[in-house]
């Protein structure tokens, strides 16, 4: 067995798990203020990462300048798409605003294309030392820095689930917004706030993997590829999707070494850990951390 | 009224720390009205859960027309003639009344996915109609027909009461299962759903365990009474034998012994 | 006739635009450029281009909207999906197709090969199957090795999607690889979508492969490229006709070193006679004629030209139908459209065998520092071997 | 629509059977009646290119259909029907090739395996519910369209697979024009086929899952029965479309089958109604046309003056594609309980008129 | 539009219903033309039978109709001298009026003291761990079940919800329903509570009951409805003494209390409409 590989690639499992991690929390975010399951948050990304992309092409900025322009954009780009497109929905079945986030899905999809082009575009070089060396394995300097971000978001996630009455009042509202109101919670501030929060997030992750993979159209399908990690950990538990995420990454590299040293089935890489899910939901129906629906009559 | 219909062997429950049940034996009757009462939170409501099927209790038995059924399925149970109502409504929201009631004739119906799409070439239709006459009795027993074609999630609180009852019916039950009948219902229809009660239970033949917190109605129409205290059986008997017993006056009822006169009685309505 | 109707499909907004996008310009503008001039010697030349995103069932209704609505003579088309989809239906119509999929199983008119499942009578393409530049790039990879001084036996891989586009060459290829005294590893795996490749290209470190044919292309040949540089791979990248170009390298960027890839014309600025009335044709969408247009254009250039001059025979001989175009594209040898010398790779199509062309060029890219240098390494003539149609 | 205002004003049906009927009113059954007939002629009244589309509608319409009831009917989501879909496609291309079974018995053959694999795929659903189901089988999505592209055998791998026309009494239905009848037929069928299912007894018992699955297991109804059930049905659905699909195109490649499609199925019964059958077949033919009409007008577009700007004709691919997701969202802001139930609103109005209110 | 008219005007009351119609779903009429008033500091009780109405109206009081497709279609509602029948719920509730909604409609994924904590959602003040004491002190169980809501028995959910409403220290408190599912021992102490609130901390309440003998017994004022209308208000002891409400709603007129079980089919009820 060549351990080495191994080891290897577990590290990388680790470091990218991760930033599934940090991408899966948005939609913990988004599913635990408002029930819905966010299929635009592969564009998200791609928005966030253009954007950034943009501002230090074309504005020459420096690249934190350019980053923290970009967050600020998407807060404010997250708040108005909420007030424009979902708060009209507010109260209507869920699955009908779930389809809604996939209209907005082909929406910016094709707007991003239009005004970006279909071709991938690299960021300058930020770091002097793109990559360094970690047990052997040479890692990309964005990922360390989406590391720290991603420690820093996930302990400000659960503080303020966990203290914090906003917290206390998106939980309220995912579970009744009929309720919710007559408590004299604004289903739309909570709305509001989430997804002005996911839309941040999200642009984090997508600049990270813009400097790792450079930015093109097809960034978005990360939007779909987290599902796995956001599942594992249960739909609605912050420290859920970070497990998740990092289970997946670690998974999906592990597959790659058994595929590529024995198996050579191929593609492992891309489906083990749908099956791995399966297998996982069976025995643990709310992913690892999820809470249960309350069955009762 | 000297076989009963079901039996009730030490059964126990907790849920984690909380123990919602503590060997509760009882037996009913067949064709009586038999009423459970007790506190908030005795354990009432679990306990029609562990006889329906809901619930499985941690230990003892139950034992229904001299079968033990204890690890059986809820819906094996409905097979057997058990039907039940619900404390939380708990009708199919986005259903007519009418195909809500027809959900109870579920495990009487035969036809299948495969028969049923073929409608006119099987005898899928002759059954449909069949259970369908069967079921407009029940509607008109009931008098629901002017909201035969309404949709359940849109009725108020008490005719939603109703159409539970009506579906609970519709299973052809020799044991029906009512958890607070008359909750949320002013007198006139707390007197109509008695004589509802009351006519299933004498016309239908149907044995009735019920839960209910008016005290004038348990007192009225039920043969026997049980008290469930902090998931214990406190006492059973005839209904003026448990209203007298001093405990139940006061944990429950919250009466002074002194104070007992018809006036406070008929409040309690 | 004075007028005739091609319908012409692209992908220009769907999952395949990185590239779709170059080739539909330059079909679009070689249809606006013959109209403009006289058409097929006098008789208009109606066109309409459908942006189909990639999707079958909307391919398939232009399609038909274009055979029921504007009598179509002869499409333009684009993708591995819609085309095999409409096999059928255009040899049932008689409606020639010339499609940018190089599946070598559209090469097969009349089924001769028993790999072919289906012939495919009424399909071209201009430019070597999928195989057939594969099959170029490992015969390249074996002089290589031997110039290098390698020693024992190289190795080879093919890395790509599991998608019917990068895995058509893939048994053809391995094949003669193997032919070739190449050592066939198992295929790697990458998804059509760029990502984090690291893992793969960890595996393709420790498997020492020397030769690595690359299947995909755009965003996802980006990834690879940046990935297996990360980890330090020393593989020999080659890419399939879509997997390298000038945007390619644009957006690689630093880190792209001794890329090979094939073409079937010159580049842009490449001094051949044909040229001129390329950046001709161009001015079509760009008037000034400045904005310098990749290889794929220049393909789609060539792939309405030999329908043009096929319309033109046609056209004396009987009219402008399906059929006759059809007849048309046997009529020539070593056929060169004129204005386009230099440009277009001599072709050569027969009524059995569909492969126009059996010439690759071969190109080497590097990005240093903003520049962008492309050197030819190698011109592989393949032999047409009868056990290759249709493989 | 034109039938609405002949609607009676009262409810005068007088016998069970009058009452059970999928059609509420007479007028409506003649109109049904009347639109299937005047459809058995449509390849003589329109063109080709109607005649595509209304087969896509067809088989489309097939499939959403099976969705519907999984997702509309039972309350499970699910993100793999484009899987399944092509499963069918697939499985009929390859019994007949394989076994040479005539192709009209290959497509309810292909029907029952993807049933069988559909409810293998769904089998979770008796311990998996909500969107965590709906996951799952996103995940299904991914393994089933993994191994098109690998079961060489089944699929025919990276070259796909042939699929002959359907033949009968050696007739071939090859063209569009016959093949229309084909379409129309398995159409009009499978969709009577799920209004009576709907109206019987185990129909009754997936709405009752989907409203309340604790009551429904106490009435009597077996729940991971009529869970997995529903995926089978589902995928039964998913098969038949499918498989028409293959044998109109007469080819069938992994690559079409993707999670957009599977998207694009939610959307069609999204938009027309979840839980409605005559909201399923409005939603298909809402999002067979939007694309359609939409490139129609970008066709306009470029005949205009500028239309031969080159910015703006490439901008109009890409608005075209903006404005099927615009079309999706104020479809659903203003309609959100879909078509299906802005028709019952009518349909209320009109029963209550003048009486409204 | 009987007596409504001549009702006993005190200053202007503090919340007004004037005339109001709903209709849900665009076409379905439940309200037509209900108009009530609630003087500060009073107790009012809104009766009548199944279906009246009484929810939909305590609904367009709060705001909460529009989440049902229901809509205020005429007449106006002003709490406080204030037009609110177009003001979104969560305003309302700031401006004062807290609604129990029918139903306990509690929270069932978090624990009571997450359930409690959240009817204090709008307050800023310091004084909520006082108030949860005193909701504690009311009801004990709550103290003692620590797990979700969700799995609390009936009447502990019913007494969590009226729990909820005390957290937030309204102005006026509209409830809905809060003795049903209560034991008798439960329903009595409840009554005590509302009536206790009412006096001691001036809180306004409007009642919606079943149980009419209590409601009318806790209340100053009340309404009675049927369809959709007003038939028939009075004062506490007008209400009392009416052969109607004695019949129809207190059980028994002149005559002794019947037994349920005597009761026959034929009895049929008066109506006043
Ligand atoms: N599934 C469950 N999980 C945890 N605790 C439960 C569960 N079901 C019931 N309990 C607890 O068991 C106790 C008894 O509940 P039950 O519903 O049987 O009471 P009840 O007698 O019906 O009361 P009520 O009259 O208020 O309806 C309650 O304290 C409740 O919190
Ligand atoms: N969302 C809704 N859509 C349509 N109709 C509704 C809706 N909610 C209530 N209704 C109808 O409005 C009428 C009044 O209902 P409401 O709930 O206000 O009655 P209620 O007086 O509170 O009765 P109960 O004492 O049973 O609770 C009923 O006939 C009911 O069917
Ligand atoms: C770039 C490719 C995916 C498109 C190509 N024309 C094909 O064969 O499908
Ligand atoms: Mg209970
Ligand atoms: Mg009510």
């Amino acid at each position: 067995m060549n351990f080495e590989l191994l080891t290897q690639l577990i590290i990388n499992g680790l470091i990218v798990g991760l930033l599934y991690g940090v991408i899966g929390m948005c939609f913990v975010l988004v599913y635990k203020s408002t029930q819905i399951v966010n299929f635009a948050q592969g564009e998200f990304l791609l928005i966030g990462a253009w954007v950034c992309w943009a501002s230090l092409i074309y504005l020459e900025l420096p690249f934190f300048l350019g980053f923290i322009l970009s967050l600020v954009f998407m807060a404010g780009f997250g708040v108005l798409l909420q007030m424009i497109v979902l708060r009209p929905m507010i109260g209507e079945p869920i699955i009908s605003v779930i389809m809604v986030t996939i209209g907005l899905s082909i929406f910016f999809q094709a707007l991003m294309k239009w005004i970006f082009g279909v071709s991938p575009q690299s960021y300058p070089q930020v770091f002097d030392d793109q990559s360094i060396s970690l047990l052997g394995l040479n890692i990309e300097m964005a990922y360390l820095m989406s590391t720290v971000i991603a420690l820093i978001i996930m302990v400000a996630f659960y503080l303020f689930f966990k203290h914090s009455k906003h917290g206390l009042a998106m939980r309220a509202t995912a579970f009744d917004q009929q309720v919710s109101q007559s408590l004299g919670i604004s289903v739309k501030h909570v709305f509001a706030m989430s997804w002005g929060i996911a839309a941040t997030v999200s642009a984090t992750a997508g600049i990270v993997l813009g400097m790792v993979n450079g930015v093109s159209d097809s960034l978005s399908i990360m939007g779909i590829k987290v599902f796995p990690a956001v599942i594992l950990g249960g739909l609605d538990s912050i420290v859920g999707a970070i497990v998740g995420g990092i289970i997946i990454g670690v998974l999906e590299n592990v597959a790659e070494f058994f595929d590529s040293q024995y198996l050579h089935i191929g593609n492992m890489y891309d489906i083990a850990p749908f099956y791995v899910l399966l297998i996982i939901l069976w025995f643990k129906p709310y992913g690892l951390f999820g809470t249960k629906d309350i069955e009762r009559i | 009224m000297t076989e009963s219909i079901l039996k009730v062997e030490h059964v126990s429950l907790a849920f984690g720390g909380v123990k919602a049940l503590t060997d509760v034996s009882f037996e009913v009757p067949r064709g009586s009205v038999f009423s459970i009462i007790g506190p908030n939170g005795a354990g009432k409501t679990s306990m029609l859960n562990c006889i329906s099927g809901r619930y499985q209790p941690n230990s003892g038995n139950v034992i229904f027309n001299n079968k033990n059924v204890t690890n059986l399925r809820p819906n094996d149970r409905a097979d057997l003639g058990m039907g039940r109502t619900f404390q939380n409504l708990a009708l199919f929201g986005h259903m007519s009344v009418l195909d809500n009631i027809m959900v109870g004739r579920h495990h009487l119906l035969n036809n299948n996915w495969l028969t049923g799409p073929l409608y006119w070439a099987s005898n899928a239709q002759k059954e449909e109609l069949a259970h369908r006459r069967y079921v407009e009795e029940i509607i008109d027993f009931l008098e629901i027909s002017h909201i035969r074609k309404s949709v359940a999630g849109t009725l108020s609180y008490g005719l939603r009461k109703r159409v539970e009852l009506a579906r609970a019916m519709a299973l052809k039950p020799e044991l029906i299962l009512l958890d607070e009948p008359m909750a949320g219902m002013n007198l006139e229809e707390k007197e109509d759903m008695a004589r509802y009660i009351l006519d299933l239970n004498e016309e239908f033949g149907i044995t009735v365990v019920m839960i209910e917190h008016d005290m004038g109605v348990v007192m009225d129409i039920s043969h026997q009474v049980m008290v469930l205290d902090f998931g214990k059986k406190l006492m059973s008997g005839l209904p003026d034998e448990v209203m007298a017993d001093p405990h139940v006056k006061r944990a429950y009822l919250g009466i002074e012994d002194e104070e007992i006169n018809s006036e406070q009685q008929r409040e309690a309505s | 006739q004075d007028s005739v109707f091609v319908g012409h499909l692209a992908d220009m907004s769907g999952p395949t635009a990185f590239v779709g996008k170059n080739y539909a310009n330059g079909v679009r503008d070689s249809l606006a450029y013959i109209n403009a001039h006289g058409g097929i010697n006098g008789t208009k030349l109606e066109s309409e281009t459908i942006d189909y995103a990639y999707k079958v069932p909307q391919a398939i209704a232009a399609y038909k909207k274009w055979k029921s609505r504007n009598n179509m003579v002869a499409m333009q088309g684009w993708g591995t999906a819609d085309t095999e989809a409409l096999i059928s239906f255009v040899a049932r119509d008689k409606t020639p197709v010339f499609s940018a999929s190089y599946s070598g199983h559209l090469t097969d008119p009349t089924g001769k090969n028993p790999h072919t499942k289906k012939p495919a009578p009424y399909n071209f393409f201009y430019g070597a199957s999928y195989s057939d530049a594969c099959r170029g790039l490992v015969q390249w990879a074996a002089e290589d090795w031997k110039n290098k001084g390698g020693q024992g036996k190289p190795k080879f891989t093919h890395i790509g999607a599991n998608h019917p586009f990068p895995n058509a060459p893939k048994e053809a290829c391995a094949e003669y690889a193997q032919e070739l005294g190449f050592n066939v590893l198992p295929p790697v795996v990458i998804s059509m979508k760029p990502g984090d490749f690291k893992a793969q290209c960890l595996s393709i470190k420790s498997s020492e492969s020397n030769y690595g044919y690359i299947g995909n292309l755009g965003g996802s040949v980006q990834s690879l490229v940046k990935s297996c540089n990360t980890v330090g791979v020393d593989i020999q990248f080659m890419s399939n006709i879509w997997g390298g170009d000038k945007d390619v390298f644009q957006a690689a960027g630093e880190g792209i070193k001794d890329y090979i890839f094939p073409t079937m014309t010159p580049f842009w600025n490449d001094d051949v006679p044909g040229m001129k009335l390329v950046h001709e044709i161009s001015k079509m969408s760009d008037s000034s004629g400045e904005e310098e247009r990749v290889h794929h254009y220049i393909r789609g250039v060539c792939s309405t030209y030999f329908m043009k001059e096929a319309m033109e025979w046609a056209k004396e001989n009987g009219g402008i139908t399906g059929e006759n175009i059809k007849k048309g594209m046997y009529v020539h040898k070593n056929w060169v459209p004129k204005g386009l010398e230099g440009v277009c790779l001599a072709a050569n199509w027969t009524v059995e065998d569909h492969r126009g062309i059996n010439q690759i060029n071969i190109y080497k890219g590097n990005y240093n520092e903003g520049d962008i240098k492309i050197d030819k390494v190698s011109e592989v003539t393949l032999k047409r071997r009868d056990d290759w149609l249709g493989y | 629509m034109s039938s609405l205002s002949m609607r009676p004003c009262g409810d005068f049906r007088t016998s069970y059977k009058q009452d059970n009927t999928i059609f509420e009113t007479k007028t409506i059954r003649w109109v049904t009646i009347f639109t299937i007939i005047a459809l058995c002629f449509a390849p003589m009244l329109v063109d080709g290119y109607f005649i595509t589309l209304l087969i896509q509608i067809s088989y489309l319409g097939i499939a959403a259909l099976g969705l519907n009831i999984l997702v509309g009917y039972t309350g499970q989501i699910s993100l793999g029907h484009g899987a399944f879909f092509g499963f069918g496609a697939f499985a009929s291309a390859w019994l007949n090739t394989s076994f040479n079974i005539p192709v009209l018995l290959c497509i309810p053959l292909a029907g029952f395996l993807t049933m069988g694999v559909g409810m293998m795929f769904g089998a979770p659903a008796a311990r998996i519910k909500g969107l965590y189901l709906a996951i799952a089988t996103l995940a299904s999505q991914f393994i089933i369209e993994d191994f098109f592209a690998r079961a060489e055998w089944f699929s025919g791998g990276a070259s796909g697979s042939m699929a002959n026309p359907v033949s009968l009494f050696g007739f071939d239905f090859n063209t569009d024009q016959s093949f229309y009848y084909v379409a129309l037929f398995a159409l009009v069928f499978m969709f009577i086929w799920g209004c009576n299912l709907m109206r019987s007894r185990d129909g009754r018992a997936f709405i009752a899952v989907r409203d309340h699955y604790l009551s429904a297991e106490i009435m009597g109804v077996k729940l991971n029965k009529y869970r997995l059930l529903s995926f089978g049905i589902s995928s039964f659905y998913a098969g038949i479309g499918g498989a028409l699909y293959a044998h109109y195109l007469g080819y069938v490649s992994a690559e079409g089958f993707t999670i957009m499609m599977s998207i694009q199925f939610l959307a069609m019964i999204i938009i027309g109604g979840l839980g409605s059958i005559k909201g399923t077949l409005m939603g298909v033919i809402f999002m067979v046309f939007l694309p359609e009409v939409l490139a129609s007008g970008v066709g306009l577009m470029k005949m205009t003056d500028w239309g031969n700007i080159p910015m703006v004709v490439d901008g109009l691919a890409y608005i075209k594609e903006m404005a099927i997701g615009v079309v999706i969202i104020c479809f659903l802001i203003f309609e959100p309980e879909g078509l299906s139930h802005r028709w019952t609103q009518i349909k209320n109005y009109w029963k209550f008129y003048p009486f409204a209110y | 539009m009987s007596q409504a008219a001549v009702k006993i005007q005190t200053a202007s009351p503090m919340l007004s219903v004037n005339n109001i119609e709903v209709v849900y779903d665009e076409v379905i009429q439940v309200l037509r033309g209900v108009s009530l008033d609630v003087p500060e500091g009073e107790v009012v009780t809104l009766l009548g039978p199944n279906g009246a109405g009484k929810s939909t109206t305590l609904k367009a009081i709060s705001g909460l109709l529009r989440s049902e497709y229901g809509e205020v279609t005429k007449g106006d509602i002003t709490f406080m001298g204030e037009r609110i029948d177009k003001k979104n719920a969560e305003d309302v509730v700031r401006s004062g009026l807290f609604q129990v909604m029918e139903g306990r409609r509690i929270i069932e994924d978090m624990t009571s003291i997450e359930n409690l904590k959240l009817g204090a959602y709008t307050r800023n003040d310091s004084q909520i761990n006082q108030d949860l004491e005193m909701v504690f002190n009311y009801f004990p169980r709550l103290k003692e079940r620590t797990g979700l809501a969700g799995y609390l028995s009936g009447g502990e959910q019913q007494m969590l919800a009226i729990g909820r409403a005390l957290m937030a220290r309204p102005k006026m408190i509209c409830l809905d329903e809060p003795s049903m599912g209560l034991s008798p021992l439960l329903v009595k102490e409840v009554f005590g509570i509302i009536k206790k609130i009412n006096q001691d901390q001036g809180i306004t309440m409007l009642l919606v009951e079943q149980n009419a003998n209590y409601a009318i017994k806790a209340a100053d004022y009340g309404y009675i409805m049927e369809s959709g209308k007003i038939v028939l208000d009075g004062t506490q002891e007008q209400l009392l003494n009416n052969e109607d409400v004695k019949e129809f709603y207190l059980g028994g007129g002149n005559e002794e209390r019947k037994s349920f079980k005597n009761l026959k089919s034929y009895k049929r009820r008066k109506r006043w409409l």
